[in-house]
């Protein structure tokens, strides 16, 4: 299996997809001659020519919009937010329309369109470049927010998610782009939105994580286990919503401590919802108040104290250790 | 060449054909077949007492807030008389009129605005969109229909609708750049019915009609009277034609009134004089297109009463089946259909955990 | 004192406000000679004429992004949303600018704008008349997210909204508008912003609610007390973020037992935040999960299935009886 | 008249005063203070040598990602020179050549290019906006700003500058149509350098010129070349006095060209072929305005040398200050400031923990 970058999977995604069903489209700002600003789109339009690659012209709502309507003629459109930090202009129609076509028509209508976009911190990028903001979206009905985590991975979930009848938002870590390679198997490869994944197994603790925090999340609960002794479990959400809680709720039962990691702003951020699944469905068995390791609730600073900002090895660790010594 | 001025080719018309007076300038008479000139009569006369009818159901509290069209028929009617089935309507919410024409049942008109998501179903044979009520948002959705009309090489159209108050919107503005960008079928039609609830025309913008707004994208804009069906049909059909023929979107503005309330919770009395209402109504584009009729020798009093009489049975039978209709309606577990084409997990615990309640609460009596 | 329904009150405090500053406008789609379409500036263009109750064309963002440069001017502009569903259109004017120019400009500027927009379901509206989607704004750092439940509070909290230097998001509850009168002084009045309240003593349980959906919860109270000999403690959040736990974590810690009510949707919905807060700080004070009593993952129906969406007085009771039950 | 033309009266002209090869149109040569021209002179040489200098850092890892302006020194000068310091500008994140005619510090450049908020602080005397990002979006700030003008009844005016890309959103449309509404005093500068990253501006919009765009909302709008420093100067003289004497917003295209990258982290070569960049490089707005200011006797080669020599100077010490400035600014708490004007209780509580965390793990040696 030849090893890929992030980015390489989810070129092979979209190449394979658009090559294996022709109602692909992949549209947005720059994804066309330029291959988008992070390359993920390179060299589709030598392959698939502008027809199905296009350039559009600067317009966040009208890319969303459009794709909508696409989608409902028939159409699988795959457009690109160039950054998380530009997508609220899409709020409107995401929220208002493809979330809800289906509802609206009774079924007659649906709206199987992907809108990617790059999120979070860790690229040393300007103002609106680093957000976080996949609970936004996880708080809309209608909707499917996936964020994964490696190359093989978002591989797998791009595919599921061109492939699911209903909108997803997918964020990509733009962090873990070009952070390493994983092997990828040429051969289509899915995984099911709406399922969690246990990527490493313990019994003192259990740690959950998506995207980007998968790094330091993983790192830390090697940390623990060779300084401390620590066993810890590590849960990869994959989906954020709709939010599949059964593997977390088993692994809190079985561990009793739980640590939520994520970069999104603390206050209303997806750990919340995390924390209160627990609450409804392993409170008897939780040993110590579930913690949440986030970004704090400001604005993420420029790039120079981003690290102080974003949750790290250390803070995973200082977090288990109290959750540890709870009680 | 230092200060030159710039040779813009683009120029807006404003196009009339038959004037509120029942006069016809000859030379722009378009050749339509009687039968569909009929047809769009019996459409419109049907519009014009449901309108009606849904205001005296609304007074009654039979159904719940609506936006009556009248005065904006033609407007509607004109525009999509060149469409196909195969075209797509992509409506906004006060389209009443083109939605009987694409055949949306009465039947359907109450059960919506009785508040119940089913009235919004869209049968199988049909294409077209739901309404859409967030000013101006739809345009987009009829700029990706139109892309993939292009994209599948066919010759349908897409039509969208949506008032004066909506070029203010941002939506307006992309969609009418992409459609110019990609050269898209689009046809998109400006009812500018005067105001957006309480603001004039002249104060949604300070540009002189709305038509020249097709100059910022490089995209055709017409001015109709749009209450001359046969004005809009003319302008339509133009733009139907072009954008099927690969020559891309069309900008039509239709001047016309909106007669009544912005909806049935509204009072225009606070905001414009009766004066301005009464002029307005001696440009009805019924009576004006009747007049054109008879004329022709097409309709006579009789024909009309006989008309009427089918059209009250009509909706009064209509209105009936869809009280029927919703008592079937009445399970609210229906309110989980529709969110995802499958059900997620924590979806089905939430309906379960209803339905405990529902029955635990109905055994005591009480789920206020 | 003058009885007073929350459209009434909330007139006060614009007609108020306007009077005692001049810097002070009112800006929105059919706020002037319409007086609103709730008409709760019913009558302010009479008194203050064009220059300071402005009708706007109809667009979202401009509305939001023109309030940013006037408050940035120095002005206090309270622009109107027609209805919370078309009020996304702002989000990204809210989340980019108003949230952070404080931050980006390191204090020269700042933001002292309100945006208000009616909330809710319940008045047999159409679709998009009747979300309650309060998370994305509480998700915001920089913003600030009040919600009045009744004539009084709104009045003094639209009051204090206006006076705060920071840029507020003002959800007013359409079912409550004039659901019930209040007396409502004429003098001044305000309340603090970031300060919840506890509107009803107890010590069996512990009912959060806010907005519309604080009537319910009281009666609700009523009715355990009534027929179950129960007594609910109920608390009104007033503001939603940045959210005060103090009272909330003091409540639970007496009670251990609390439900939160709200209409949105519950995944990621307030609930949660509210859910993780106790958990981090009365979690060993808890005897039972903490419940949310919410709409559901799904968009609110059309006004005929609405009342099933909504929590009711009997969903409140029921779930507060199950807390009561629990161990 | 059934099929009119409607008389609109607007048009668009293209204003150039000194043209590519010096030649200078006479009867348009505005009448500039010696001094203000030298000003002018000196800071665009400032501007371009500065941001030379920015690249060569950020090739260095010294800053971080930026955008270049080079070829862009008239359009921004040309277009704030007839401002007061009581006006605001509202620019978007590539007016750097501006920004430094408005006072800001290169030391606040460079701060601000190491990834540190401080280097966005606007000092207390000076009015105008921070870097705004996202595309178009600055337009409806300079709006407001210019209501809050009209309203305390100054006679200042809000400039504001956006690209050929930002054109196509819909901020610039609601942006453009209020202060035609309104009637606002902001003066709307588009900088069209033919490229939004890698879309032409072919493709940005179907229009022939951006400054017909201004038919939309009813206000006056011109094209100038926009590396003519005198034709834009012209051009905003007049835009801003027509704002100032309340007669409304203006919109004037700058027809111009991004020289360089889009920012550090592009590949022009991926989009666009050198030969553009080559003809493009024959019109530079610094060389022209030089030709013009020596044929005038006001530069000579030795001037020309000296300001080269003072400049590189105050290049060298800006940055070793701001180089300086920045080990002041390590202390990671500032990270929590300036999010509200008072800090609420659970930010606090984080801060707090915060401060714990670094205590604990600076104890044990490390925080990765
Ligand atoms: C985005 C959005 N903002 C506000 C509203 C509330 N609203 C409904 S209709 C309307 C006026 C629309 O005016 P216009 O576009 O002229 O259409 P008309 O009602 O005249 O048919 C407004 C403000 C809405 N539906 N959508
Ligand atoms: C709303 C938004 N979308 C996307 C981007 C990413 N982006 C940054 S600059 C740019 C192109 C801007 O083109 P233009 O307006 O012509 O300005 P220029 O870069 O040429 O100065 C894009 C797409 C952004 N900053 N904001
Ligand atoms: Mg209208
Ligand atoms: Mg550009």
């Amino acid at each position: 299996m030849p090893k890929m970058t992030m980015v390489q999977a989810l070129n092979l995604a979209l190449r394979q997809e658009m090559a294996r069903d022709e109602s692909v489209i992949v549209l947005g700002e720059d994804v066309g001659v330029d291959g988008g600003v992070f390359r993920v789109t390179d060299g589709l339009i030598e392959t698939f020519g502008e027809r199905r690659v296009v350039d559009t012209p600067l317009a966040e709502s009208a890319i969303a919009g459009m794709s909508i309507g696409m989608a409902v003629y028939g159409l699988k459109p795959v457009c690109e937010m160039q950054f998380d930090g530009f997508s609220y202009y899409t709020m409107h129609q995401i929220e208002a329309h493809a979330s809800r076509l289906r509802l609206r028509s009774q079924g007659r209508h649906h709206v199987p369109m992907v809108l990617r976009a790059p999120y979070g911190g860790g690229v040393r990028a300007l103002e609106h470049h680093s957000e976080s903001r996949e609970a936004f979206w996880a708080h809309i009905p209608g909707l499917k927010m996936v964020i994964p985590s490696s190359p093989r991975n978002a591989r797998a979930l791009l595919v599921s998610a061109i492939r699911d009848p209903d909108p997803v938002i997918f964020y990509e870590p733009k962090a873990v782009y070009r952070a390493f390679r994983e092997e990828v198997p040429e051969e289509e490869e899915t995984l099911p939105i709406g399922r969690s994944q246990r990527v490493r197994e313990g019994r003192d603790l259990t740690l959950i994580a998506y995207g980007a925090m998968m790094r330091p999340t993983l790192e830390a609960a090697e940390e623990l286990k060779r300084q401390h002794g620590v066993e810890a479990e590590v849960i990869d959400l994959l989906t954020i919503s709709p939010l599949d809680d059964s593997l977390l709720v088993e692994s809190a039962r079985k561990t009793g401590r739980v640590a939520v990691v994520h970069e999104a702003p603390r206050s209303f951020g997806p750990g919340a919802e995390v924390v209160a699944r627990l609450v409804e469905k392993a409170f008897y068995h939780l040993e110590a108040p579930v913690a949440r390791v986030t970004g704090y609730d400001v604005v993420i600073p420029l790039f120079s104290r981003e690290k102080y900002y974003l949750p790290g090895v250390a803070r995973i660790v200082d977090a288990a250790r109290s959750l540890l010594s709870a009680q | 060449m230092p200060k030159t001025r710039i040779a813009l080719p683009d120029s807006i018309d404003h196009l009339s054909i038959l004037d509120e007076h029942g006069k016809i300038d000859t030379d722009l008479e378009p050749t339509i077949e009687n039968s569909l000139l009929l047809r769009l009569h019996r459409t419109m006369l049907l519009a014009r007492r449901f309108d009606e009818r849904l205001l005296s159901l609304q007074r009654q509290g039979r159904i719940g807030t609506f936006p009556p069209i009248a005065g904006q028929e033609a407007a509607h009617l004109g525009a999509v008389a060149p469409l196909r089935a195969s075209d797509w309507v992509v409506p906004a919410f006060r389209e009443m009129a083109a939605d009987l024409w694409r055949g949306r049942s009465l039947e359907s008109i109450v059960i919506y605005n009785n508040g119940f998501n089913e009235g919004g179903r869209i049968p199988a044979e049909r294409n077209d969109m739901p309404i859409s009520v967030p000013v101006g948002s739809q345009i987009l959705h009829a700029v990706g229909i139109a892309w993939g009309m292009k994209y599948r090489a066919t010759d349908d159209v897409a039509m969208t609708f949506f008032g004066d108050g909506a070029t203010s919107q941002g939506d307006f503005h992309e969609g009418l750049n992409f459609a110019g960008v990609f050269q898209l079928p689009v046809v998109l039609v400006c009812q500018n019915n005067q105001w957006a609830i309480s603001i004039p025309r002249s104060k949604q913008t300070r540009s002189q009609t709305l038509a020249q707004k097709a100059f910022a994208y490089g995209i055709p804009g017409i001015q109709v009277d749009g209450n001359d069906i046969l004005a809009v049909y003319v302008a339509a059909r133009e733009a139907v034609e072009r954008a099927r023929s690969g020559g891309g979107a069309t900008l039509i503005e239709c001047v016309t009134y909106r007669m009544a309330v912005h909806t049935t919770a509204d009072d225009p009395k606070r905001y414009r004089p009766d004066a301005e209402v009464e002029e307005w109504r001696r440009k009805d584009p019924l009576t004006r297109f009747q007049g054109y009729l008879a004329a022709k020798g097409l309709l006579t009093v009789d024909n009309v009463k006989a008309e009427e009489e089918a059209i009250a049975a009509e909706i009064q039978t209509a209105v009936a089946r869809a009280e029927e209709e919703m008592k079937a309606l009445g399970d609210p577990l229906l309110m989980f259909e529709h969110a995802y084409a499958e059900m997620p997990e924590y979806l089905s615990e939430q309906r379960a955990d209803f339905i405990r309640f529902m029955h635990a609460t109905q055994k005591e009596g009480d789920h206020a």
